[in-house]
């Protein structure tokens, strides 16, 4: 069941119109930004070196740790000739006063899914090529999202830790024994990069009274009507779309909306690219 | 991404069950069909058939999820067992949960919660049979049955999806189309407020191609929205004759 | 673990006597019938064309809907030459204010069970024909009940929703292939109709005061000291018996409910059949 | 529907035990077992053994729970995981959930709850041994362990099952003969109120054979009384002479 | 989530001072006992006659059960030669009013692991006797803790349980029919006993103001500051330890509970050799 | 009983990373780390890496766990699915349910809970990379998130595991030595008090092998508690120069 959030950040209503005040004039309560730029971002490739692929990611006050594990498992039985992708999200508790500890809530699943679908709809990762055996065996890749601190945007963050992580990720080294079965082997060097065809980026769109701006901070969007979180691929399409809170947006702010995401987006881009190059040159 | 499970759209330009691109499937709409509930409403979308309750205003069991200045909405989406090909597990799954969420953010921006301040209004929507559209079928029917439990809303809504199958835009997609369709563009909204609420993107569209998806939608949610107001001015008549 | 029901409709004290009162004249608060007599009842099949079978029963104003979906699985261990049949039952919130969302209650688990032993007892459905390869592929039949509105007497609309559902259910098409499993193809026509043996209805007895009425509606159940579910075949034989509530009877009269629930089933058993002579009508 | 598993009784009319069919297995009762439970009781039909505690009247621990007029009963009939012949899973089965629900309200009807509002007994019967019969001496271990706690109740109470095995009617039916036999009559009553509290069918029962397997079910049960108030009565002396 | 306890059981302040006291004196509050004595212990075998194994405990007023079944299962990937042995505890709620239905709090798991632990280290049972078809099939062996009463020190009446229903338990006799399958048939003689290689106990010591104590009772265990469970096995060695408690100690507190335990060991070797002995005697 | 997996020493008497027995892996120790948290600690031992965050005192989301003399401590030892060698489900296991146990009363000794009661204290530990030793490196930089959120403390305290592999005790085991080995003693204690306030032992010990085992604990954990300190001063002297 879902329910109206009855336990939310109180937010002085003079902040909030200095908030809106701020953006209608083009600024943000940081100072430092337009209504069309994010926060300033970080991509860290190979944090957790267990992880067959990893990533944490810095956006303003916001970190969120991606991890990609692999296991050879079942394909599903309409997809035999597909690997597996999950995407599963924790908001644990050490992130943010507002987070229990517990399974995970309406919040995590909704960002979860929207990050599955964006990576699945444009064949981010090509599962094609993630069969062991088909019909039989596959791999599975597991992207678990941690949200560390929650400063706001955690669609924006969580979205780049996973991208950036399937980019780190490496596959493991396996073995075909006789009884058939197929047996990892992690002390062996891993046989290379998981095959990415599509980078994807989502940027969210706050509306905060009549005005847009993208990557809300967590003040922001404590005073946000609703989101419009966008995804685009490297390619420039619109590749997913998730209206998210309780209010309501016309054709025209959705319209205005996608124009901003894909203003924004190239910072996003940016950040991926910049880690991928720099982790190349420490031949990680 | 979806793979393409052979020709959706015929040489005629029509789709599998013989639908143009535009053309909804047919629309049944019913008010006031149980007797506990405050409100109720079945909708039909073709097979897909989908039952909504309204209870409340009325007190939450929790207490501690009460808001000093408006009702909450509590919104479930839930489908029965047997209304899918193979037998779902009554469990809410992930995609329950996120279309409970997405549903109930679709009929804050209508409800005027201001009017019932530290009460709770309760919507469930029972998915009976699921061909496709079920969760913009649902706001459709939770709108109607909160429009039958008196609770004074800014308008109506509905919801209709607008899928992309071989390079056609085509509304109101089944299943069918939906699992072979290259992109799934569920809307509703408040075609009397001029409001989106509800809107999602699954796939891959050009920007021109959303235009014309989301024209295709509005056009299709302002007709259920007549649709709805005709069932509701039958029944609100008939009472007022009796 | 089981509490006293603290939650409970309030009934003043004098609607109470008013209704005992009556079924001691022979009336019932509806004015329409006796105390042996049911609720106006109707039983549609085939309403969920997606499910093998399925039927919605109104008893007057209480609404149970059940769907039979078909899989194939694994016998159990000690009965490798039958099929499995599975009953389910949800109180789902929308039916009344008492039923809140979540896993099925006490109430639920105990009507599945009384519905379930009752269909087994007797062999309403034939197991032993739904064997596909003994020891190892048999249908598992799941009967899920759904109350969509609660009138009163669950337990007769559920037992009469159950056995329609399963007259109506039709067994999918399935091949086996090469590797040897068995695949269910729902494009193709069915193979048949589930073989049914036995018809079986539950004749709900309330205890009201010193009187007993059948089919009590909800007003009555929520004033009745206790019930006496009266399993019953079309041989005429007593299939099941569950006294559900908190109060208690005498021999005399669970002699007395027993014969009152012979009474009554007629009605239930005509329901049945002229819902299936009408499906067989309509072809379908 | 049960399949008959080979012959249950004898050319001489004897059980697979060599019980007749209206002999009842040894019984064993105790009270006062445990040292930290308001009340408790051990009773033993043949290699069933349950084991019952009571606590209270005493504070539940959610206050939403309480009742103004009365005591509110909270029963609980749980398997221990090695009382089965494979091993039971320790989390609560539909069957003990039912089976829960059915003891609580065998005892209802007993128990002088108005005596004690706004407050919770609570009963536990723990079987760590299960052959058949555990409901019914679960009943019987709850009477007990209830006056053993001193909870003022009206009678006692007490249950047996009776079962048909061969077509042969026999009393205090065992696991073997329940999974063999064509019926089941699990009765529990008070027989100095004269009233039955828990009565459960589960098999085929002409109307005649109903009436012969009640008469045998309900001489047990008075036996079975007079054991109970034999062990009270022990005990009191007891306590009295101390 | 770990909770520190606030539903504890009330001692006025005095009666703390009393038993510390006491303890000072080198008594205890049962008059009977001093520091290094446990209280009067009895163990029963073969209590449930259809387990593999069962033991009944009494330790003062504390009754627990234990029971023992056998299935046959998997053995685990990185263990292909040997059975695998479990052990659960249930605090059931007739023990105690301090406990509630439900699964097993985090005092239940640290019991069960802390017996687990103490088993496996050691190899009490030599689970590679239980192989019955290397890497496939293996003998399940649960260990099933039932507190019946809880009169203190829950830790010491379990070990005992434990250990006693696995010297008790005899493994069931078993046929690999044509299939392979392996089929467990508990209506012939049973094969053997458990190989049984060590035997353990834990004494638990309790730190009681500045003084030491072994074997706490319900009243001294809820005015310990901690507790010192010490796992110790028939050869005389240390086997396992767990501080368990809010408090702390020093090194020298924890040397002299370690020799404290020592010297109270004897005891409860002697209750399961007299047990076993006993239970031979009988021929069961 | 763990099996030997293979010579863990080497003749020269180095460990399987070229460690003495009595060296600790490198530390890295960072305060401040969140911005959210009221404070926060990153610790690594080697690969091990630890992240704690303390909210607090603050009212706790259930208020029956209040206590009227003291605040309550909510500690919870969590492992991130990516951690471990295979993917660890995000379901707490019954190991980090006793973890979660042991570590709370770790910290209880030290924190001065007397002086917020009515209040609860949050810690919340996650392991964000496991190669032995998190537990302990979970109490040092819980107790480092305890000083950095400004909560009285006694005394700081930090733990470390003693193993013994190969019959050699060694210092701070990792991963491979764990499961290798035949002993792992781990140990958390507050030095400038002299308290232990963590010791398990799973395994074989000689008393004499205990003595060593606990000393060089003791040692190491003091040097900790030293570096503790050291960091904790370089921020409070920066936030002072600020």
């Amino acid at each position: 069941m879902s329910v109206t959030p009855f336990r939310l950040p109180v937010i002085a209503k003079l902040r909030r119109e200095a908030i809106e005040a701020l953006i209608a004039k083009g600024l943000r309560v940081d100072g430092k930004r337009d209504p069309a730029t994010p926060r300033s971002v970080t991509v860290e490739l190979g944090v957790i070196e267990r992880a067959e692929g990893s990533a944490l990611v810095k956006l303003g006050n916001t970190q969120v740790m991606a991890g990609v594990k692999m296991d050879v498992g079942a394909p599903f039985r309409d997809t035999p000739d597909q690997g597996v992708l999950t995407v599963h999200a924790e908001f644990v508790p050490l992130a943010s006063p507002l987070f229990e500890p517990g399974p995970p809530d309406e919040n995590a699943i909704e960002l979860a899914r929207v990050v599955d679908r964006s990576l699945r709809e444009v064949g981010a990762v090509d599962l094609g090529e993630l069969v062991i055996r088909s019909g039989e065996k596959v791999w599975v890749v597991w992207v678990d999202l941690y949200i560390l601190d929650h400063g706001g945007n955690l669609f924006d963050a969580s979205m780049l830790a996973a991208m950036a992580a399937l980019l780190n990720a490496r596959i493991p080294y396996y073995e075909e024994i006789e009884t058939g079965e197929v047996v990892v082997d992690r002390s062996k060097p891993p046989l290379g990069a998981l095959p990415i065809r599509r980078r994807v980026v989502t940027v969210t769109v706050a509306k905060i009274g009549r005005h847009l701006a993208v990557d809300p901070d967590f003040e922001e969007e404590s005073v946000a009507d609703v989101r419009l979180v966008v995804a685009l691929d490297d390619g420039g399409r619109i590749v997913g779309l998730q209206k998210s809170g309780e209010g309501a947006i016309t054709r025209e702010e959705a319209r205005r909306a996608i124009a901003l995401a894909r203003q924004a987006a190239p910072v996003y881009f940016k950040a991926l690219e910049e880690a991928a190059t720099s982790s190349k040159a420490d031949g990680s | 991404m979806k793979a393409a499970h052979g020709r959706l759209i015929s040489e005629e330009g029509l789709r599998h069950d013989g639908r143009r691109p535009d053309e909804h499937r047919p629309v049944k709409m019913e008010v006031g069909v149980l007797s506990n509930a405050d409100g109720s409403a079945m909708v039909e979308f073709g097979r897909t058939k989908v039952l909504a309750a309204v209870y409340g205003p009325r007190e939450p069991p929790q207490r501690f999820m009460l808001l000093p200045d408006r009702a909450i909405l509590r919104v479930r989406y839930h489908m029965a067992p047997f209304s899918t090909s193979d037998r779902k597990s009554p469990a809410p799954s992930r995609r329950e949960v996120e279309l409970s969420k997405v549903i109930r953010e679709a009929l804050e921006p209508v409800v005027i919660s201001e009017l019932y301040p530290r009460t709770a209004i309760d919507v469930f929507v029972e998915v009976l049979q699921a061909d496709g559209g079920t969760r913009t079928a649902g706001v459709t029917a939770a709108s109607l049955a909160l429009a039958d439990a008196g609770i004074p809303m800014r308008a109506l809504v509905a919801g209709v999806a607008v899928g992309k199958v071989d390079g056609v835009l085509v509304l109101d997609v089944d299943e069918v189309e939906d699992s072979a369709g290259e992109a799934d563009l569920p809307v509703a909204g408040a075609p009397d407020l001029g409001l989106i609420t509800l809107l999602q993107l699954n796939g891959v569209l050009s920007e021109e191609e959303f235009e014309q998806a989301l024209d295709m939608a509005w056009r299709a949610i302002e007709d259920l929205v007549r649709q709805e107001k005709e069932v509701l001015r039958r029944k609100y008549q008939g009472v007022s004759r009796a």
